[in-house]
């Protein structure tokens, strides 16, 4: 099976400042992989370059993703002048696109706040509509940038398990930036560890689900990822 | 009561010019050295702004048409006529639109004919359908604006357009192969000649100085119009070649179509004034019948009579 | 990439220097209103209000000729009586079906324009320049061209007011979506929406503040064109009343026409203001 | 809460080691290209330079007779002409002295106006309608007023081409004000800045992309007011020169003035759009 | 002593919704307290009410708060168009502002970065460029709603210690909205939990500094917190 992702010398720099620095990776279909690094290192860098948003960058290699992708900005960046639902639609073609979309919206604990301003959201509310917009597309390709960063621990847990859901029912290949290890370690099958533009550490994670922290092996590759993050000794 | 004669040093006046010329046959006739006041000249293009200037006060004295002097008057300003210069052709030509052909005024009866309120062409227009026998509502007066006129007329948007010169020659000379023609000449003998007025805002004229400023200046301007006539060559270079930037034959052309000079007692020109003031209250533009005898300071007759002979 | 060591260090206390005791701090004021409060729609009123009273008081003491400018009160009378003459009335309709004939068919190519030209490399190429080039040439000078193609009637009246209105709208329209955030773009690709959409959804929303800027300039403009546009081959309509006038000096049909203007001016500044801030009523902004 | 801390504080990572030069890459193209790729400055020329063209074609073909409009060729001979005499360049002179203080006085007192009215509540109920009021009526209706006040001199031409400028730069900029986001304010606010500073920091640099459109419409808007401000006490001018051809019927000359116009609009409006380039370097926009 | 923040009564509601519900509190000078909450529980507003820049939005109550005060948003809010120096030192009236600003900008790792446009930095450069402008100011309240969202847990930590030391240091009263109990456990002295508009508990945190995970105590305040948002057994 030929990969769903495959980069090839990925370099990309900005005014001189190398941000990629030869990047090779290959992620399979339906592969679930976490990208973790220091803030800068470049991973919003490579989801841009993985979406071909980046044009008018200097750089080269290769890059080969799937058509059907959806991305997660790191911003939520939700059209302030369309409401809720129908920034959760937009591009959407399907027949059933807003009834799906009240569902999904519904799913993500918005349900009531479909015809609300995005600016008159809370921070989280509007990065759960992102989620909510990027969910409802089904697509072969996620591209997630810190979609839970604004969550609280409760709300998150219930995202990760849509997410999760999502995942055992479409398949979809997802590359998930995150900076929470332990969100990486209880979603991903395989982590990337970033820094400075390079891929230091690429980590299959055999763990059975349902994961939890308390579980064996858990503890010892949180331990080995806050290493590879640089902490100290993991506070 | 007689006009004051001294002009005291440091007397000053400012005239009101069209496209130079006024200030250019001055100066190139050498009267404007003589002058006994400082004259300074405002040059404009179009009357409103002249009334307007007067209103202000920024005026003592202007050269405009046959108009003007009503529009002041039904505005409710002084501005008196104190000279005339009038001339033995017609002020315009009736060009007719290519294709069409009119042999008498008569004929102008059904037509579409250029009209600009508030201008000489108004008059002319007017008085034109007066000799004919015919009323406003005999033809179609399309109003423009002066500028438009040779546009329109060649665009055959009217079918009569009361031209000035180089525009009706080049006109005729331009559009003949599309078969452009005017009115004979014949015809238009009976209509309006061209005439200038220099008038002076009543202001100047109670002040006894710029008063004899004015005497004087009108001896000049006599003398600076009699000098273009004598010298026809050397105002069409001075004037329109040099300074208007035309070709020689368009100026000479200009310079034939204002024919000899005359320059009447006023007291002889209220009367056709008067039947203008009549023409344009009867087009219902002024609200009231002005009386024509108001627009004259009759004072000047006497310096006319004496320098005119 | 393991020699993460070699980073700089940087202690505490360098960070937070004063050590010295902690300095006077400049003594707080009042905080400063940075945004007005908003003033009520008919706010804007009370400008040109004090400046009629200031005129009519300075008719009644005499100090502005009634010669060089008619009062108000003069005005209202004349108004008054031309109104019901019923002939300013028809000044007016004359005027405005011209004005708004071609306020209508400028504004809507205006913005066509804006958007072929600020979404497409071919676009603005071939229209940019001409728009610039139409908008830097008078429409004194445009006239005799016009009555060349269009004749002396309506349509080249219509045609003119359509092309000073479209010029306002143009570049305010253009000058917003090209200002529309790149970021909104690349949310448009990443949800793959096709030109049209991206059209409906993201730069016509994303320009309208612009476009309601540019709409503002064309209200009036569209009533001003008329005053030189109503010298040709009309006898009806408020720049023909407004240019007799000036013949022959009718200060207080000069001022009814102001006034005419005036109001027409605040009237429609202030339906398209209404309109725009519904239009754009989701937006969080200083004078929302 | 004493000493809670003991990690080393670092500093971000100097000097990332070159590999190969990074090159630009072109644009992948499959998906709709929805921002317009970079028209370099001169490709706007395009649009003109076709229309010149064309109309040379019709002038040599005699579809468009010289009596009608001179061709661009002949006027460049006229103009050339007109320049090696050194009257071009003195009614342009004449003109640019005129149209350029009238621009610099009418922007700055744009500007001003439009702070004043877009930050404060008495401004904006003192200034907001005159300066409405003062759009909607026609330049040529001010002129009676304008030469009662400030006589016809060169103050009253300048003042009111000051006027006419104003009007675009003050509606922009009041408009790009009141659409500065809220929470650029609520910073100012909580960074405790004075009006100066808030004037300068936030106020100013979030109207500018506006004030910046009405300056491009206030660069070409004072010229073209001369075309009528010229008709009056003057013997030079571009305006007056278009004026004097019109009553003389010299196509070629006029078509000179026509060219005037257009290079002037082209070039101002260049250079207005390279400073704005210049000092809204930081926008992430699709146009930028 | 009086409290250095005393809320009394406080009501928020927007468009006839009630956001804050009649909130009563008082925070000691020099105290530092967590705020932790559901994801639209009014943690935002309430912050916004202390700051005193929620004028127009409908609700009572008398909050009564130093003049002195810094706040973080939480969108990091640079503005677009000044360098990030110029963002730092931004009313920074100070005559050392600017060397003032580079130090600090150097201990959140951006060194270098002074000339550049916040447009140009990634998701946590920016929050860390807010941040420096908040410490900067050393103000006598700081109000932070979730200033570390966006980090890599090794620079959260660095960036935990830079707070901390300048709390040690200049002892400001601190209002810190967090959603990482592991965070609120770390630094505060006091933490809340919200939730629909009110404040639901107020735990003091006796924890010894420094705080460890491993630490007796905070396993079981972790528990209890988590507990009080609803995660029903912290996986
Ligand atoms: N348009 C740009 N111009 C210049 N530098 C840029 C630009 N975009 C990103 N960078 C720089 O490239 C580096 C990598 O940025 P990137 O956004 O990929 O980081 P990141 O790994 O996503 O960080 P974070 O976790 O903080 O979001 C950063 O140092 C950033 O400042
Ligand atoms: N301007 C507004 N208009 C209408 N509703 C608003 C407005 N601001 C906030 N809200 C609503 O008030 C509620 C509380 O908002 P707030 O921002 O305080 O939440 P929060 O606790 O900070 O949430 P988060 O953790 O997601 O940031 C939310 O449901 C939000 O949608
Ligand atoms: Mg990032
Ligand atoms: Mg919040």
């Amino acid at each position: 099976m030929s990969p769903a992702v495959r980069i090839e010398a990925l370099t990309r720099a900005f005014a001189g400042r190398v941000v990629l620095d030869g990047i090779d990776l290959a992620i399979q279909p339906g592969e679930f992989v976490a990208l973790i690094g220091r803030s800068g290192c470049g991973k919003s860098t490579l989801l841009r370059a993985i979406a071909g948003l980046d044009d008018g960058v200097a750089g080269g290699g290769t890059v080969e993703a799937p058509r059907s992708k959806a991305i997660l900005f790191q911003d939520s960046r939700l059209l302030p002048w369309e409401r809720v639902l129908s920034n959760v639609t937009l591009g959407l073609a399907a027949a059933d696109a807003e009834p799906r979309a009240r569902r999904v919206l519904a799913a993500v604990g918005l349900e009531g706040r479909e015809d609300a301003w995005p600016g008159t959201l809370s921070g989280g509310e509007q990065q759960r509509v992102a989620l909510a917009r990027a969910l409802v597309r089904e697509p072969a390709l996620l591209l997630a940038d810190e979609p839970f960063g604004a969550l609280d621990a409760l709300t998150r847990l219930r995202m990760h398990a849509l997410l999760a859901a999502l995942v055992a029912r479409h398949r979809p290949t997802v590359l998930l930036v995150t900076h929470d290890v332990d969100e990486a370690l209880t979603l991903a099958d395989r982590i990337l560890v970033m820094d400075q533009g390079r891929i230091t550490r690429d980590l299959p994670i055999a763990l059975p689900p349902p994961r939890r922290r308390s579980d064996a092996g858990f503890d010892a590759l949180r331990g080995l990822l806050l290493n590879a993050l640089g902490v100290p000794e993991h506070a | 009561a007689d006009l004051p004669r001294r002009v005291p040093p440091g007397t000053r006046l400012v005239a009101a010019d069209q496209n130079q010329a006024l200030q250019t046959m001055m100066q190139a006739s050498g009267e404007h050295g003589r002058l006994a006041a400082t004259v300074n000249y405002a040059n404009f293009l179009g009357g409103p702004a002249i009334l307007e200037a007067f209103r202000a006060g920024a005026l003592d004295l202007g050269i405009v048409g046959n108009t003007p002097p009503i529009q002041a008057h039904a505005a409710g300003e002084r501005i008196p006529i104190i000279a005339a210069r009038t001339s033995t052709e017609p002020d315009y030509k009736f060009a007719v639109r290519p294709g069409l052909t009119v042999a008498t005024l008569k004929d102008f009866a059904g037509k579409r004919i250029a009209y600009a309120e508030g201008t000489g062409r108004q008059p002319f227009v007017l008085r034109a359908l007066q000799l004919a026998g015919l009323t406003r509502r005999d033809v179609r007066l399309v109003p423009l604006r002066v500028s438009d006129f040779p546009d329109a007329v060649r665009g055959g948007q009217v079918d009569l357009a009361p031209l000035n010169e180089p525009h009706f020659s080049r006109y005729l000379a331009q559009w003949a192969d599309r078969g452009a023609s005017a009115l004979p000449a014949d015809q238009h003998a009976d209509l309006p000649r061209r005439l200038s007025y220099l008038y002076a805002s009543g202001r100047a004229l109670d002040d006894s100085a710029k008063a004899a400023a004015l005497r004087d200046f009108v001896i000049r301007w006599i003398a600076a119009s009699r000098w273009s006539k004598a010298r026809p060559e050397e105002w069409v270079q001075a004037y329109y070649v040099r300074l208007q930037n035309l070709r020689p034959e368009d100026g000479r052309a200009i310079e034939a179509s204002e024919g000899e000079y005359r320059f009447p007692a006023l007291s002889t020109l209220i009367a056709p004034h008067q039947s203008t003031i009549d023409l344009i209250h009867a087009a219902g533009d002024i609200p009231r019948r002005l009386d024509a005898r108001e627009e004259f300071d009759l004072r000047f007759d006497a310096v006319i009579a004496e320098h005119a002979a | 990439m393991s020699d993460r060591a070699s980073y700089e260090l940087i202690s505490v206390a360098d960070v937070l220097l004063p050590i010295d005791p902690p300095q006077p701090r400049p003594a707080p004021r009042a905080a400063p209103v940075l945004a007005p409060r908003r003033l009520p729609a008919w706010g804007i009123l009370f400008g040109p209000l004090v400046l009629v009273l200031v005129w009519e008081a300075a008719s009644q003491t005499g100090l502005l000729s009634p010669r060089l400018l008619a009062a108000p009160s003069t005005a209202v009378t004349s108004g008054f009586a031309m109104l019901q003459a019923g002939t300013l009335q028809e000044h007016f309709l004359a005027s405005a079906q011209r004005a708004w004939l071609g306020l209508g068919i400028g504004v809507a190519i205006g913005l066509v324009l804006a958007l072929a030209s600020g979404l497409t490399r071919l676009g603005e190429a071939s229209i940019d320049g001409v728009v610039q080039v139409k908008r830097a040439i008078p429409t004194l000078a445009l006239i005799p061209l016009a009555i060349l193609w269009l004749g002396i009637g309506e349509v080249m009246k219509i045609a003119l007011i359509a092309t000073s209105v479209l010029v306002p709208v143009y570049i305010n329209t253009h000058a917003a979506l090209r200002g529309i955030d790149l970021r909104f773009v690349e949310l448009a690709r990443s949800v793959g929406l096709g030109r049209a959409e991206f059209l409906r959804r993201v730069a016509l929303p994303g320009a309208l503040p612009g476009f309601f800027t540019g709409l503002r300039l064309a209200v009036t403009a569209c009533w001003t064109a008329l005053v030189v546009l109503e010298q040709i081959n009309t006898t009806e309509g408020i720049g023909y009343l407004m240019n007799r006038a000036r013949d022959y000096g009718q200060t207080d049909v000069i001022v009814v026409g102001l006034a005419v203007y005036a109001v027409l001016g605040l009237a429609s500044d202030m339906a398209v203001r209404a309109l725009e801030r519904r239009a754009l009523s989701w937006r969080k902004a200083l004078g929302a």
